[in-house]
């Protein structure tokens, strides 16, 4: 098993330096000079030149991108453009936020998409399945943005019940990640249906039948752990869309993680911070992806994983 | 003289589409004595499976629902019974094994807790007790290092040795009567000789009941005392195995025995019965072989033959005995 | 030819009416009674798309500025935004623009994605591995910051959000149309068109590509819903459609400072587009269970 | 030697499992030495069990796959060496048929078209000519005009397994290369295909390669046939001298685990121990040992050699031949 | 298989670990949330305010600050030798008195004695010598390219004696050394990379803690040379969401908003719980006409603009009813304004000018802006505006850096695509150079300053370089005035408002104050 992850993070390596690359020609290549957003817009053109020099945009891009590089393996993130703050601090306060946001928001999603899922596929075309139906259909047809603002008017504003954002204690956590999770609940929901009625038109179901086993024994213990494999694939594939849903939700909610950190750092075309939080981004996703094989694994014997 | 240990009376079973019935199962006759290995032979589309499951009443999240029709086990009325009473029945008093092995075990599941799980529920045992049933069963269908095996999952046995698994969960609790639904079909010639043999071996043992489900004339011919063959939803003929092959009466039975190519056997060419099996939302009026027969007569295209004794232990379902035995 | 046993047993097959795949298809989709009424929904939304100037009651443009922000009334039914311009008429007009805008990028996508996979499954190897890779790649960046990062270099406009949209729609429509693709290759048929000898581009042609069609009609119908959340998303952010076009997402935009104040100039757009979403997504469903072989059962 | 339409020898093939980036590659066996020939006109059949090779010995042949080693003639020319692109003199005069008559058949194209898809990769026929040759070849193997119109799910498998005879006819091919052609059937239509087969190789002169698991059904319709058992052709001949005097102990199991549908013939069989070994790590020596009923020392240790027997055309490899 | 079960277990230790640590944070956060009291109703004062602004905080490092929330906050930490009052003026704070020679070139200033910086450090002059020097040799402080670059020599006569002599003439300088706050000498030298983070100066304040993107804290100094009774605790929250905000302020949870988004000031005003300010501001909204280009090169054509536009109406529908006509090129806040008679909306006149300029039947045209909700608003407003007159104006909204660079990309005049860009502008009341050299001057056109009307007029040159090199008032009075009345008749832009600042303050709250830069002062802050 150690193997495995060994061998699977060293995969992972060539992936991070591909996206490291792709991430820093990318921002480079967006238009916009970040010294002159620094300067100012009365800047005269030997302010901004001197800026330039002096935050080392002069290098070649390739030189840029070897001393980031070089920092980066030293564990230097680099020094943001914008603030004169270490990336890593301006990331240390934001992260575990963000990571919670998403977090909160993919396990409301899962419980939430799991159950719906099965009540729907246990109750095929009875009312149940159309009311878990209809609300997975809706919760991934509402946009993000919109729901955000409306759970805003409603809870924050209206019945004053949750904050509106920030995050400072549980509760701020609440709206976000309901809307972050909307959409994955949603699919969740929807994959758990169609795969549990597919297992449950298995040889094996039968068989489980014919051992006179209980209906609910055959559907929890032989039917769900099944069709919980093309969940769970699903699931970790979605989790991009998290990250990117997050851009939004966090701007919607003032909520103070790396989503908007990046949307700023964008618009200041601060290289080091959007640099290092897509090389964040990329990681994550990666790292989740691994996270789901290694679940996968678990849940599916036929992947073996040699040790 | 034998005991009946299953009888199955103008069963009738239907399958709901768009609202639309469609029945599969036209009244189908026929009875299992005590200890004996029962071949329900018929091309695909016939109804044999489904006769099976009709038998265990596995329809959960299928349309499909007894009609009409009665089926008494051991003088209980199966038709009748409640969804738990039948529960206790399957897998305790009546098995089944499905044609399919690779998927007919849960492909996520170890097999000790697959094969515990009918010995825990049926027979109380706890744990311990049912894992150490599990591996005696496991030796009992000669599968070697059965005490490893248990902890393996499905996919880490060939063929036969999940065909062998299935027997044994079947056979763990002692069943009366074992319905084989197709055990040997996805099976290579070499290993469907192994089970058959074990079956056989198995069978004389547990002196139990087979109701073996086939479309090969062959594996009918090495393992039953009797065959009952089926056509389009219906039962054609009932005969002894040595009688039905023969003396087949029947023209399907006829035809169908007279198209296998038989080892050693040099014909030119084979007989066939021409034609198509009919669709089940489409049935032909009178006798549904009547397209297809040889020897059709003007009533075979009006009117359906009754099921009629016209030997010994012998039923036959058609206008040329009818008429004959009138 | 009299030694060959010659069956004609026409009548299993003339009872039954000519069979006609879109006359089945018909069938079986009418039977779907939510994605059929869904469908007329999206089919009276594109005649309202194509009659918008026609059918708006004021001039969606036109500002008024003795009546801002008012809530709905008789003369104005959705009431009018912070230019005091007529929102159902904007809301009329922008369906045309929120559904071309999510027509085009989608079957661009598609049309690109279709080839890339189609290419990618069928031969395999190191073209699969690098087109596969790439998409690998796509995929690990938030598919919103890649719109965010294309509009950023194109610049703002439709044409662009239609290209951003697209380009982030490609590795979805690669990767269904591979793995339908795959799935298609194992028919025997593809093998017997290869053992006549017919060449790459038949088979992929005549016998892979009617495979994947069934999944893509389905992929697109979710995706054009997708597709109008993504331009929506990116108008909220300020990169979409310059702020006086009528597009919904603009609306919402816009809107969204005076969602305490008056908050139908937020609500309004947001319902229509959660109905129009709402509508395409229901309109998939309804064709995954008419077209997909899977999740038929009966 | 004219007379011969097909001649493989020591075909060869292996596949190359890997499971990623840091695995060692594996390699399965899945044809290690085929070695026979078919005359014009004849029926060679390839029997054996699953995984024994056969399926992949007739891709090899029709060229859906690369050969490893090996040679294949088709009439005097030898294919095996050849680019796809020089190979449409024999696509044309090789033909195939195919295990499952629902999914050999493009369920979106109508009868007419995938009958007559050769003409239209091979010919420049105008569509009312091509028209004319599908009526001709529906006829033949027993299907109207009317059914041309139609798509091929509207049929049974007797009539789709016809549909895709009449493909395989209408570019008047010299050898049919038959995988299982009847094994998805029902026995009473089954004989309808064996029969219409049989009548089409003494119209036209066809040779078909049959490859079946059913001994029955080879017994009936070959002249010579080859016994597979993973990857090898362990006993080959005609079929008369093979069936009636079986040398390998496998070709003797398999012919006694044949259920025989005679209640009267049952008798004690010569059951084999254990599975087919798998192709990825396939036993030394002789390949059967680990199941054979007779094996010796040297069976683990060598391969036996291919021997000619007694009659003519009649080979076998074991080495209990030698003692 | 034991292997298997492990992974099991361990799976579900790491999701329980990282379950109790997000949720054993949150308590924490939680508790201390209820804990500060201004739910609970108490009759105890207060010790903490809150004050909620709408952006982030960027830096904390005084001499590379260019946003107002950032200021706000360093300006209760930090002093400068010189500071600005209410109304925006030059005023003493750590100099005692100070001194301009004839030619603008020589500063000379008294410190204060007997302060002491947060970390025990002497303030003398010696410290500000390490501070102006740091921000000279950093060019890539804001400050830098802001008037200390050009500072020749620093000399300390007196350890309370700093005399600062310039290359060349810079007439802002004075308000620069009110913006270059003065910081420990220690942390320069010893922890320059903390001075972003922590900043050490001798203010009211001293700072706290900051976590970023959620909040700042600054604590009372208690040694403060300064007079005044003051609040113990300040604690600054960046909520971006208006909505947020005022929900904060009327539920008491933020003592302080600012600022007031507009669309909201209906909600707030009539609470007796809160007071609502409005402050005019330095801050002017306009639309840049190119005027190197056809058809802007005409005079006739920008006048048409300004005649087109209605300036109440702008204030009304974008503004939400707050801020004054822009009146002059520079805002009425700024030292030298001279009001000048605006152009009072007159569709016929813009018609009559523009068909005297040869376009009787208008022409197409663009408008640049960023993405901000509030420029894409005034954007349309101008688009819907000279529609009347027949002017087709096409919006296109651009990502900031984006933007910038469109602009500044042009080396060139005849590079530029630039045709119009609704822009603000705001400078230091104090500053007029600022209000005018980098929008009008021809030696600013982008990419060296923001002018991107390209207005060219060798007069008005002339008499800001003149203004520039001199230190009489009087003569300084009088050459703005007349800059004023040439430009704004010239029409290089249209001239559209002038925000009001509005910010929020509940009702036991007092000593609050926002300067017209935009600056807010909360070092005088303090609970009735």
């Amino acid at each position: 098993m150690l193997r495995y992850i060994i061998k699977r993070v060293l995969e992972i390596l060539p992936i991070i330096f591909v996206v490291s690359i792709l991430s820093f020609l990318f921002i480079h290549f967006i238009p916009g000079d970040p010294a002159r957003l620094v300067a100012g817009k009365d800047a005269t053109l030997q302010d901004v030149q001197n800026v330039r020099e002096e935050l080392g945009l002069n290098d070649p891009i390739w030189k840029q991108y070897i001393s980031y590089m070089g920092n980066l393996l030293q564990g230097n993130l680099g020094t943001s453009l914008k603030t004169g703050l270490p990336v890593s601090d301006m990331f240390s306060s934001r992260f575990m936020p963000s990571i919670y946001l998403t977090f909160f928001a993919m396990i409301w999603a899962t419980i939430i998409g799991l159950l719906i899922g099965a009540i729907s596929a246990v109750f095929k075309n009875k009312w149940p399945d159309y009311l878990g139906m209809v609300t997975a259909v809706s919760g991934i047809s509402l946009p993000g943005f919109w729901l955000g603002l409306l759970l805003i008017q409603l809870f924050s504003v209206q019945l004053g019940m949750l904050p509106t954002g920030g995050s400072e204690g549980f509760k701020s956590y609440i709206l976000p990640s309901l809307t972050l999770g909307a959409g994955i609940m949603s699919m969740i929901a929807r994959f758990t249906r169609s795969s549990l009625l597919e297992t449950l038109q298995t040889d094996y179901i039968r068989t489980g039948r014919a051992k006179g086993l209980k209906e609910s024994v055959v559907i929890i213990q032989h039917a769900l752990r099944n069709s919980l494999i093309p969940v769970v694939t699903i699931a970790g594939l979605q989790f991009g869309f998290l990250l990117g849903g997050s851009v939004v939700v966090e701007t919607v909610f003032s909520f103070p993680g790396m989503g908007r950190l990046l949307i700023d750092s964008i618009a200041f075309r601060d290289y080091p911070v959007i640099q290092s939080a897509l090389l964040l981004f990329a990681i994550e996703f990666i790292i989740v992806n691994l996270v789901v094989d290694i679940l996968y694994s678990v849940l599916n014997p036929k992947i073996q994983i040699q040790s | 003289m034998t005991k009946k240990l299953l009888q199955v009376e103008e069963l009738q079973t239907e399958f709901t589409r768009d609202k639309q019935k469609t029945r599969i199962l036209h009244g189908v006759n026929f009875h299992i004595n005590e200890g004996e290995v029962l071949g329900l032979v018929g091309e695909s589309g016939c109804g044999k499976s489904l006769t099976s499951l009709s038998i265990m009443r596995l329809f959960q999240g299928t349309t499909g629902e007894i009609t009409n029709g009665n089926i008494y086990f051991n003088d209980s009325n199966l038709v009748n019974l409640s969804d738990y009473e039948m529960r206790k029945l399957r897998g305790k008093q009546m098995a089944m094994i499905f044609q399919d092995p690779m998927t007919s075990l849960n492909p996520v599941m170890k097999i000790g807790k697959q094969l515990t799980e009918p010995i825990r529920v049926h027979l109380k045992l706890n744990k311990s007790e049912a894992r150490e049933h599990a591996i005696a069963m496991l030796t009992k269908v000669g599968i070697a290092r059965p005490d490893e095996i248990v902890d393996e999952y499905p996919h880490q046995l060939s063929g036969g040795m999940r065909q062998r698994v299935m027997i044994a969960m079947a056979m763990s609790c002692n069943p009366n009567l074992l319905i084989a639904d197709e055990p040997t079909t996805a099976l290579d010639v070499t290993i469907q000789a192994q089970i058959l043999e074990l079956m056989k071996k198995l069978q004389k043992e547990e002196k139990m009941s087979i109701l073996l489900i086939t479309h090969d004339l062959g594996v009918v011919a090495e393992m039953c005392d009797r065959v009952v063959v089926m056509y389009a939803g219906k039962v054609v003929e009932e005969a002894s195995v040595y009688d039905l092959f023969e003396n087949p009466k029947h023209p399907y039975s006829k035809g169908l025995i007279a198209s296998v190519p038989k080892l050693g056997e040099k014909k030119d060419k084979l007989d066939s019965i021409k034609g198509n099996v009919p669709n089940p939302s489409n049935m032909p009026k009178g006798c549904k072989f009547a397209p297809r027969c040889n020897m059709a007569m003007p009533i075979c295209h009006e009117q359906e033959p009754a099921c009629l004794a016209i030997e010994n232990d012998r039923l036959c379902s058609c206008w040329l005995y009818e008429l004959e035995t009138r | 030819m009299n030694s060959v046993s010659i069956d004609k047993n026409e009548k299993t097959v003339s009872m039954q009416p000519k069979y006609s795949p879109v006359k089945e298809f018909w069938k079986n989709f009418r039977k779907q009674k939510v994605a059929f009424i869904a469908s007329v929904f999206v089919l009276l939304l594109i005649l309202v798309a194509i009659l918008a100037p026609y059918i708006a009651p004021f001039d969606p443009y036109k500002p008024n500025y003795d009546a801002l922000l008012e809530p709905p009334s008789k003369s104005h039914l959705a009431g009018t935004d912070e230019y005091g311009r007529d929102i159902l008429s904007r809301l009329i007009m922008g369906t045309r623009i929120s559904l071309s805008v999510s027509f085009a990028s989608v079957f661009l996508g598609m049309i690109l994605g279709t080839i890339l996979g189609l290419m990618s499954g069928y031969f395999g190897g190191w073209l699969d591995r690098i087109i596969m890779r790439s998409s690998d790649v796509l995929f690990s960046f938030p598919d919103l910051l890649l719109a965010i990062a294309i509009v950023a270099i194109l610049g703002p406009g439709l044409n662009n959000v239609i290209i951003a949209v697209t380009v982030f729609g490609i590795p979805s429509f690669a990767r269904l149309v591979r793995g339908a693709t795959l799935e298609a290759k194992e028919n025997t048929y593809v093998e017997a068109a290869k053992s006549m000898g017919a060449p790459h581009r038949r088979i992929m042609y005549k016998h892979i590509f009617p495979e994947t069609v069934s999944s893509l009609i389905i992929f697109v119908t979710m995706r054009i819903g997708t597709a109008i959340l993504a331009a929506s998303s990116l108008s909220f952010l300020g990169l979409g459609a310059s702020p006086e076009t009528p597009e919904w997402g603009v609306m919402l935009s816009t809107g969204r400072d005076y969602l305490g104040t008056a908050s139908h100039v937020v609500i309004v757009p947001g319902i229509a587009i959660f109905l129009t979403v709402l509508a395409f997504n229901l309109i998939g469903d309804g064709l995954r269970d008419v077209l997909d072989p899977k999740t038929k059962n009966d | 030697m004219s007379n011969t339409i097909l001649r493989v020898e020591k075909l060869k093939k292996s596949f190359e499992l890997s499971n990623g980036f840091f695995e060692k590659k594996k390699t399965i066996q899945a044809v290690s030495d085929v070695s026979f020939e078919i005359q014009k006109g004849e029926t060679f059949s390839l029997v054996g069990e699953s995984g024994c090779g056969k399926s992949t010995t007739g891709r090899l042949i029709s060229r859906l796959l690369e050969p490893t080693e090996g040679s294949i003639w088709i009439d005097g020319m030898e294919v095996s060496n050849k680019k796809e692109s020089q190979l449409k003199q024999m696509r044309q005069s090789v033909q195939m048929i195919f295990q499952d008559p629902y999914a050999s058949l493009n369920p979106r194209m109508k009868v007419k078209e995938i009958i007559a898809e050769p003409l239209t990769i091979h010919t420049n026929l105008s569509t009312s000519e091509r028209q004319k040759k599908v009526l001709e070849i529906l006829e033949v193997v027993g299907l109207s005009e009317y059914h041309s119109e139609r798509y091929a799910h509207e049929f049974s498998g007797g009539q789709r397994q016809r549909i895709g005879i009449a493909r395989a006819l209408i570019m008047k091919p010299q050898l049919i290369i038959a995988d299982e052609p009847v094994s998805a059937l029902d026995v009473s239509i089954q004989s309808q295909i064996l029969n219409l087969l049989k009548d089409l190789q003494r119209e036209y002169g066809i040779s078909y390669l049959f490859i079946s698991h059913d001994l029955s059904v080879v017994e009936h319709i070959s002249d010579n046939i080859g016994v597979m058992y993973l990857g090898a052709i362990v006993e080959s001949g005609p079929k008369d001298t093979v069936f009636a005097n079986p040398q390998h102990p496998y070709t003797k199991a398999l012919l006694s685990s044949v259920p025989v549908a005679n209640p009267r013939l049952r008798k004690e069989k010569i059951i084999l121990k254990g599975d087919i070994p798998s192709p990825k790590n396939p036993p030394s020596g002789c390949t059967f040992h680990t199941r054979c009923p007779f094996a010796m020392d040297i069976c683990k240790k060598e391969k036996p050699k291919r021997q000619q027997l007694q009659e003519e055309n009649h080979f076998a490899s074991c080495h209990l031949l030698d003692q | 298989m034991l292997q298997r079960k492990g992974w099991k277990i361990l799976l579900l230790v790491v999701f329980c670990a990282i379950f109790m640590v997000a949720c054993s944070d949150d308590k924490k956060e939680t508790n201390s949330s209820e804990g500060k009291g201004e739910k609970e109703p108490t009759t105890e004062k207060k010790e903490e305010l809150v004050v909620a602004v709408n952006e982030n905080f960027i830096s904390m490092d005084p001499h590379n600050t260019g946003d107002t929330n950032s200021n706000s906050v360093q300006s209760a930490m930090l002093e400068g030798l010189l500071g600005f009052d209410d109304e925006g003026q030059i005023i003493n704070v750590l100099a005692e008195d100070y001194s301009v020679s004839e030619d603008a070139l020589v500063y000379t200033f008294k410190l204060h004695q007997g302060i002491k910086f947060h970390d025990g450090e002497d303030f003398n002059a010696e410290a500000v010598k390490v501070n102006f020097e740091r921000i000279m040799k950093d060019k890539s402080l804001r400050l830098n390219s802001r008037g200390f670059s050009l500072i020749k020599k620093i000399e300390t006569p007196s350890e309370y004696e700093i005399k600062i002599t310039l290359k060349e003439t810079y007439s802002p300088m004075l308000t620069r050394f009110g913006v270059a706050k003065i910081i420990s000498p220690k942390s320069v030298k010893e922890n320059p990379a903390d001075i972003p983070k922590k900043p050490v100066g001798t203010g009211a304040y001293k700072f706290g803690e900051w976590v970023q993107g959620d909040h700042l804290t600054i604590e009372r100094f208690d040694d403060y040379w300064g007079k005044g009774d003051r609040v113990k605790k300040i604690t600054f929250k960046p909520v971006p969401e208006s909505g947020s905000r005022v929900a904060m302020l009327k539920t008491g949870e933020a003592g302080v908003i600012y600022p007031v988004p507009s669309q909201n000031i209906a909600q707030v005003e009539g609470d007796k719980n809160i007071q609502v300010f409005k402050v005019p501001s330095t801050i002017a909204h306009y639309v840049s006409i190119n005027t190197y280009k056809k058809p802007f090169n005409d005079p006739k054509v920008r006048q048409a603009f300004n005649y087109a536009v209605d300036k109440d109406a702008f204030i009304k529908v974008v503004n939400f009813g707050l801020g004054v006509p822009l009146d002059s090129i520079i805002s009425s806040k700024t030292i030298y304004y001279k009001k000048q008679e605006a152009y009072a909306q007159n569709i016929e006149k813009a018609k009559q000018l523009l068909k005297e300029a040869g376009y009787p039947d208008g022409f197409e045209t663009e408008i640049w802006g960023n993405t901000n909700s509030d420029t894409m608003k005034g954007m349309q407003f101008i688009q819907q505006q000279l529609k009347q007159i027949g002017v087709k104006v096409e919006i296109k909204s651009m990502e900031e850096g984006t933007l910038s660079d469109e602009i500044y990309g042009a080396q060139t005049p005849d590079d530029a695509k630039l045709q119009m860009w609704y822009v603000s502008w705001s400078s230091y009341a104090s500053d007029v150079t600022n209000a005018t050299k980098p929008l009008f001057h021809s030696e600013s056109f982008p990419p060296n300053g923001a002018n991107t009307a390209y207005y060219n007029n060798k007069e008005v040159d002339k008499w800001m370089d003149e203004a520039n090199s001199i230190s009489d008032k009087a003569k300084q009075e009088e050459l703005y005035g007349k800059i004023q009345e040439t430009v704004y008749k010239d029409a290089p832009w249209i001239f559209l408002g002038v925000d009001e600042i509005v910010y929020g303050v509940r009702s036991d709250v007092e000593g609050v104050v926002v300067e017209p830069t935009g600056g807010l002062d909360v070092k005088d802050a303090n609970f009735k």
